[in-house]
């Protein structure tokens, strides 16, 4: 009976992030007649691009327990780095913004893990200190591109496919493989479900939290490089208040905050979804003053019903011991 | 229980649409989230008729910030009204002071399918392969314009023109008020801080090149002598708190606060009154006429503030739309009128400014 | 046998002398501070520039009082830059209809807000990180939709503005209300039945109830609190600012929680007092009107908060290990 | 005895244990053969779970004594050494990780992989192997959340067995499970010794014992009090072997007998899962003690009437009117307190003083003008609280974590005295404090009896339950079997109806 019950509910929630999407779909294409051709479908892989990237490494992370605010400011703060550096060329440039970006993540990671600080402080603190940085050093003027050919990263396209749709995949069919095939990624899933047979098992928690926060952070830099290809140009104050949209689009995707389960194909769904309500407010032309509270509204709906589902599995676990 | 949860997840995101549907048209209150579940069948229909009048001329107007912006919300209120008047339909969205959502919002309008683009730049710099990237889709066909804040580089040939205030402009002649005044109170040397607009946006350089250019053209660069010079971001309560710490670290030797908007201003003059000062003994000013500034003119705390008139700046760039989709002959730079509201003339200025920035309801 | 005594006695002192060292090191940190700042800025001793220091921190301190009550009860509350926001703007909204009205009207705001997220965390139980995110937007939201998104000005009329500026016997009105309130908070936590609640439930909630103490009200309690308090320090930033803006608001957040941990305050939930805040505020504001003295760049002064915060909290982990020893 | 040439695989040797004041293991020594099971059995406290916590790596290497295996001293410092060692030990709560699949809890941590890729479909088969070669009845690719306790169960023993276990240890397998589920679970366990892993089995049913287990060993008191086959026993004889302790006048003077009126009376008090239709009375001056085994559901009744946990059904009358108690808050109103068993979660606070625990029960009565906390009427009452219950403290300043745990203990009693109250409810009030301190707080929970407080008393320690109290409740799997009077009380009899021997 249980069985039978949790089977049921399961495929329902397994299923629901399609519902959804289809009748965003659904609705979308009946609104508007030009929403279901190839380019306007392709375009909002383009929109979500940034989220896509940086939600995979907040996925594992999450899995795994803890959570990272510090995205954002990473992001801006990769930018900035990277154009700062194009004068000594496009890969010296461009790789320093990376380290830079990932260094963040180590520091986040040292903390955490060394420091035995609430994650939640570090990354805040960490977030502005190094939005601050990225202020400091662009004397917080935007730095236009010097290298056009870095703007291909993210505008260009292979065989007619726009990049942003192929880094998608890409990245999506590797943070989907780490978390199946690897070991780093199933310790993922021990370390968020269960620290102490985790550790039993012989995982060595401290190290593997510690990568998962670098990892984050990597993806973070990634989205950073992206983001500046794109617009051809690095600021730090670019993305403000983007951490929060892409814990939410993880949770809205099935990751729990309280770690141990979830996953990147839930994820980019909900990346899509966050995506597509965008296109909604244009597509309908919302009154500015609402778009605020449906944003609002939504990210509430889905933290709040992960608190709830979360909160009703712990007791089914009670349960269990009787 | 999860499935309540599920459901409880799918009406919102049901809501928050349905909600965008009934709200499209209709200026009225949000209704209760129930009664909209209710209305989702005649809310379609409502957007289903609103799509199908297609002759209606369709503009996309792309905004960096509107709410809680002293400037932009205004304009944007205007930009509603004079599309009402000339019967376009018009899409406005709000980048919320990100580049990138600016961009994707670009690129929706443009896909739903636009007569006419307008954009006001989050980014100067960061437009730019925005711009080009909607000129190589719409292989041209689409006019762009920039309104309000330029391009940078301004001159852009995948644009059709700018529209708005001149910021170079004001700075040079906010630069030659103060060096006038100068002149003629007979002032050798001046001890002056400015406090900026938000870093990177090409208002605050374009005016804090103004000003420093234009006092360089007149030779008399050596009488301001610049303490301090700090980024305010445009926030009165930034301009309060950094003007505060100006009065006790420089004292007596301030006399003048160079501010590149009102808002700043405002913050300014609330904290020379709160250090019990007298109207006039630090000089400073504001730019835009917003309607507090223009009461502070008149009390005598501001020196002269640029008259920027949100409507006017609307209607110029939907004029120039409205040429452009007629086929007239645009010139690419489109500047609307900039005069200084000082002491001498406040009085022609206040009621107007009571009607342009009360009006907004 | 002497010796023996010495070295005894030695070990004593340097027992004492370490457990003053880490139980006060942050007095004798903004004795440091205080010192090096007086000597490295002529203004910084001036009362003008303490008369500023006061002007700029009594929201941030009234606000530090609730954050600390819902701290110790094992919480943080996200939302608070939040309830700040639409409370002013409640405030500024009704402030046509009369002061009272709009003061009791901004302060049942609070309240409510308070209500929303203490319900959701101490009734439902659900996790206070999530919620409050989530309360976040969703006040944020409210706040805009109320003003219509449009900046407001306060207006200048003085009977509002004299908590923001008027003089008694030399001080702003508003240090007034901020020394009362730091009083009233340090009576009802330390004080107070409620208070002693309070820590209980913070140290060990499920001691705490089988000590009959009904934690989910009184976690609900300390966020309704909080929000009451935020309320009050709203009033003070409606009547201070020219202009409120939902975005200056927000930028209260993160300040009031560095506050608060750098006054000692764990998050672990039951330690911590509002003389620490209050110890927390000076450091705090000392740090920024030096800052600002020396004319460090606005953006480097984030990033060195931000560090100030880590610090913070690292050295108190550090400290809580050591405490043990001594 | 002797087991002549048959090796022995584990060999402990005068394993002694000791905690502050209290010696829990006094040279054990045992062995354990192949393809055996070797049951350890003994009262609560008798030091089976010490014992166990040794083996597996809990207690690091801080005890007295040597462990061998095959004939070679090893040195086991923690737990993850045990595993190393392939001595596996299943708890009582599961450790399995609930939202991925059997198969990876059985292989977590060491996932079959090639290349760092993870051969999903071996580790797969490998399980489904090992479920089949244990024939356990379950998909490897189940996800464990939605498993049953027992089939959860059933995972951890094959996991333990799929490790190159030599030694499998079971606390109390059966503890959560349902009687159905025993058989299956015990059909596995055979399956597990016949492939050659032998196993400790720990547990109180003693009827258990037989059906599964070669030999028996009985604890007492931390020592070893018989070593047998239980082909050569009878559930009376080891019933016998693990009672029987001088009872002697450890418990105080004796106390008056109760007083007539019934104080509290509780009719069919039932909590889902837990226990069933408790019908009891108690009267002013008496104490009433409940027996039986750990997770009989003794203490669950107790926490129901203070209003911890709520009833599914059944009535409470306090002094003939009927109450209903929604939380502790009401039961304290009501002239109730409890004690908890666990002292250091439940009972003290422990980041606060001695004077804040005293007090936090009646701070009303502390309250001075303007309804706030009036110092030094906290320290008057604390002070004398302190003195009236002899708590050795430096201060009231002193934190209660640096208090021994018998005047920790004491602290609580006196805590939930200062609401002077009609009904005490005490669980396990002596649970793991020295000799001298659990004589004190005998003594005085008598004096509270003589007061005319009614108290109820769970306890596993059977001499306690018969020195201390007049009457005694016996409760097995969430019934309430029998009811003793103070004259049929003996270790024997009460032991018989707990483990349901008769």
């Amino acid at each position: 009976m249980n069985k039978l019950w949790q089977k049921t509910i399961n495929f329902i929630i397994a299923q629901k992030l399609l519902f959804i999407i289809i009748l965003m779909i659904m609705v979308l294409s009946i609104a508007d007649r030009s929403f279901l051709t190839i380019r306007s479908i392709l375009s909002i892989f383009d929109h979500v691009i940034i989220n896509g990237v940086m939600a995979v490494g907040m996925t594992i992370l999450l899995i795994s327990g803890s959570f990272d605010l510090s995205v954002g400011g990473v992001m801006a703060f990769t930018g900035v780095v990277t154009f700062l550096l194009q004068p000594y060329g496009l890969f010296i440039s461009t790789l320093c913004g990376l380290l830079a970006g990932t260094f963040v993540g180590v520091l986040n990671g040292l903390l955490v893990v060394k420091g035995r600080i609430n994650a939640f402080i570090v990354t805040l603190g960490t977030m502005i200190i190094f939005r601050g940085l990225g202020l400091g050093l662009s004397d917080s003027t935007p730095i236009k591109g010097r290298i056009p050919s870095f703007q291909l990263l993210g505008r260009g396209s292979i065989l007619g496919i726009p990049n942003s749709v192929v880094i998608l995949i890409i990245i999506y069919v590797l943070g989907w493989y780490v978390l199946k095939y690897t070991k780093f990624g199933r310790d993922d899933y021990a370390i968020g479900g269960n620290v102490l047979s985790a550790r039993l098992a012989g995982i060595n928690i401290n190290l593997n939290t510690f990568f998962y926060f670098v990892f984050c952070s990597f993806t973070a830099a990634l989205a950073g490089l992206l983001y500046c290809s794109r617009v051809n140009t690095a600021s730090a104050i670019f993305g403000p208040g983007i951490e929060l949209y892409i814990i939410a689009a993880a949770v809205l995707g099935g990751t729990s905050l309280f770690g141990g389960k979830g996953g990147v194909i839930g994820t980019i769904q909900g990346v899509l979804i966050l995506g597509m309500l965008e296109r909604v407010m244009v597509i309908f032309n919302v009154n500015v003053n609402y778009q605020t509270l449906s944003r609002g509204l939504v990210i509430l709906a889905v933290v709040v019903t992960d608190a709830l589902v979360s909160r009703r599995e712990r007791i089914l676990l009670v349960r269990r011991e009787v | 229980m999860k499935k309540s949860l599920l459901w409880l997840l799918v009406v919102v995101v049901a809501i928050s649409m349905i909600a965008t549907f009934s709200l499209a048209g209709c200026k009225k209150e949000a209704a209760p989230a129930e009664e909209e579940v209710v209305e989702e069948a005649p809310a379609e229909e409502v957007t289903e008729e609103e799509a199908a009048p297609a002759e209606k001329i369709t503009i996309g107007y792309s905004m960096p910030f509107i709410e809680d912006s002293p400037y932009c919300f205004p304009f944007f209120k205007y930009l509603e009204k004079t599309a009402k008047e000339m019967g376009w339909e018009i899409i406005i969205t709000d980048a919320k002071g990100d580049i990138h959502t600016q961009s994707s919002q670009i690129e929706d309008l443009v896909a739903k399918g636009l007569d006419g683009l307008m954009i006001m730049p989050t980014d100067a710099a960061g437009i730019v392969s925005v711009i080009q990237k909607v000129y190589k889709d719409t292989g041209g066909e689409l006019p762009i314009i920039c309104s309000n804040v330029m391009p940078d580089p301004a001159e852009l040939e995948e644009l059709t023109a700018f529209a708005g205030p001149n910021s170079y402009l004001e700075g040079r002649e906010m630069g030659k008020f103060y060096a006038n005044y100068l002149e003629e109170k007979g002032i050798e040397k001046i001890n002056m801080t400015e406090s900026t607009g938000t870093a990177g946006y090409s208002a605050a350089i374009d005016r804090q090149n103004g000003f420093w250019d234009q006092v360089e053209e007149m030779g008399v660069t050596d009488k301001f002598n610049l303490l301090d010079r700090q980024p305010c971001d445009w926030s009165p309560d930034k301009a309060q708190t950094q003007t505060e710490n100006w009065l006790t670290t420089f004292g007596e030797e301030l006399q003048m606060i160079y501010s590149h908007n009102d808002g700043m201003g405002i913050g300014i003059c609330r904290a020379l009154q709160d250090a019990g000062l007298e109207p006039g003994q630090v000089l400073t000013n504001g730019c835009d006429g917003q309607i507090e500034a223009v009461t502070l003119v008149k009390e005598g705390w501001m020196m002269f503030t640029v008259w920027q008139s949100p409507e006017v700046d609307a209607a110029i760039a939907m004029e120039t739309m409205e040429k452009i989709l007629a086929g007239e002959e645009v010139p690419y730079f489109n500047y609307m009128e900039t005069p200084i509201v000082h002491a001498g003339n406040v009085d022609d200025y206040i009621d107007e400014a009571e009607r342009i920035w009360t009006m907004i309801k | 046998m002497i010796e023996v005594s010495i070295k005894t006695t030695r070990i004593e002192l340097k027992k004492i002398f370490l457990r003053f060292f880490y139980n006060q090191a942050m007095i004798i940190f903004l004795i440091v501070l205080f010192t090096t700042l007086s000597i490295a800025s002529g203004s910084f001793l001036t009362i003008d520039n303490w008369l500023n220091i006061i002007r700029q921190t009594t929201v941030l301190g009234i606000m530090a009082c609730g954050m600390t009550v819902v701290i110790i009860g094992k919480g943080v509350d996200l939302s608070a830059a939040a309830i700040l926001a639409l409370c002013a703007v409640v405030n500024v909204m009704l402030q046509p209809y009369g002061y009272p009205v709009a003061i009791t009207a901004a302060i049942l705001t609070g309240i409510v807000c308070g209500l929303v997220n203490g319900f959701l965390i101490g009734k439902i139980k659900a996790n206070f990180i999530i919620v409050t995110l989530g309360t976040q937007i969703l006040f944020t939201a409210t706040a805009l939709i109320i003003s219509g998104g449009r900046n407001l000005s306060s207006r200048p009329e003085r009977i509002f503005s004299y908590v923001g500026a008027e003089n008694l016997l030399g001080l702003p009105l508003m240090f007034y209300i901020l020394a009362l309130s730091f009083i009233v908070f340090g009576i009802i936590l330390h004080k107070s039945a409620s208070g002693r609640r309070l820590f209980a439930t913070g140290l060990n909630d499920k001691a705490a109830l089988v000590a009959g103490i009904n934690s989910s009200n009184v976690i609900m309690g300390s966020y309704i609190v909080n929000g009451f308090i935020i309320a009050v320090s709203s009033i003070i930033l409606a009547s201070r600012l020219p202009r409120i803006r939902v975005g200056t608001a927000s930028e209260y957040l993160f300040d009031v929680i560095t506050v608060v941990v750098l006054g000692g305050t764990a998050l672990s939930g039951g330690v911590g007092g509002i003389y620490k805040t209050a110890i927390g505020l000076l450091i705090f504001a000392i740090i920024r009107n030096g800052m600002s003295l020396l004319a460090i760049p606005y953006e480097y002064q984030q990033a060195i908060k931000g560090a100030i915060l880590i610090l913070a909290v690292l050295y108190d982990e550090f400290n809580r290990r050591k405490r043990l020893l001594y | 005895m002797l087991m002549p040439n048959n090796k022995h695989l584990l060999k402990m040797i005068n394993i002694s244990k000791e905690f502050p004041g209290v010696k829990a293991l006094e040279d054990v020594s045992f062995w354990l053969r192949e393809r055996e099971v070797f049951a350890i059995v003994g009262e609560n406290g008798a030091g089976k779970s010490t014992l166990i916590k040794i083996l597996s790596g809990t207690y690091g290497n801080n005890f007295i004594g040597e462990i061998k295996i095959n004939g070679k001293k090893i040195n086991i410092t923690g737990p993850k050494d045990a595993i190393e060692l392939g001595i596996i030990t299943i708890y009582q709560e599961t450790s399995l990780i609930q939202d991925i699949t059997v198969a990876e809890n059985i292989f977590l941590g060491r996932q079959p992989s090639r290349f760092g890729r993870i051969l999903w479909q071996k580790m797969i088969d490998d399980a489904r192997a090992i479920l089949e070669k244990l024939s356990i009845d379950l998909f490897p690719d189940e996800i464990v959340s939605n498993l049953s306790a027992a089939q959860q169960q059933s995972v951890e023993i094959a996991k333990a067995f799929s490790i190159n276990s030599k030694i499998i240890v079971m606390d109390e397998p059966t503890s959560a499970i349902t009687e159905e589920n025993v058989e299956n679970l015990f059909r596995i366990i055979k399956e597990v010794v016949k492939k050659g892993t032998p196993v400790i089995y720990i547990s109180h049913r003693i009827k258990e014992i037989f059906e599964i287990a070669d030999r028996v060993m009985v604890l007492k008191d931390g020592k070893i009090v018989k070593n047998m086959k239980v082909s050569e026993t009878n559930e009376n004889e080891i019933v016998k072997y693990m009672v029987g302790r001088e009872i002697g006048d450890i418990f105080g003077e004796e106390s008056y007998e109760p007083k007539l009126n019934i104080v509290l009376e509780a009719r069919n008090l039932t909590r889902r899962g837990k226990f069933r239709d408790i019908s009891f009375d108690l009267r002013e001056g008496e104490i009433l003690g409940f027996s039986g085994l750990v997770g009989a559901g003794r203490s669950e009744v107790i926490r129901c009437i203070y209003g911890l946990d709520h009833l599914s059904s059944g009535e409470l009358y306090i002094e003939g009117q009927k109450v209903t108690i929604k939380n502790s808050s009401d039961a304290i109103s009501k002239g109730i307190t409890f004690v908890s068993e666990d002292r250091r979660s439940e009972s003290i606070i422990q980041g606060f003083s001695v004077m804040a625990n005293l007090t936090i029960l009646m701070l009303r009565k502390i309250l001075g003008k303007l309804g706030l906390i009036n110092t030094s009427k906290e320290k008057k009452l604390a002070g004398r609280y302190v003195e009236e219950f002899s708590i050795k403290t430096p201060s009231l300043e002193q934190l209660v974590i640096n208090l021994s745990g018998g005047n920790q203990q004491k602290v609580v009693l006196a805590k939930s005295l200062s609401t002077s109250p009609k009904i005490l409810l005490l669980d396990e009030p002596t649970k793991g404090i020295d000799v001298g301190a659990k004589k004190e707080i005998h003594t005085l929970i008598k004096r509270l009896a003589n007061q005319g407080i009614a108290i109820i008393m769970v306890s596993s320690e059977l001499p306690e339950i018969i020195g201390m109290c007049h009457r005694a409740v016996v409760m097995r799997e969430g019934r309430l079997v029998k009811i003793f009077n103070k004259e049929e009380m003996s270790e024997e009899s009460l032991l018989h109806v707990a483990v349901g021997v008769v």
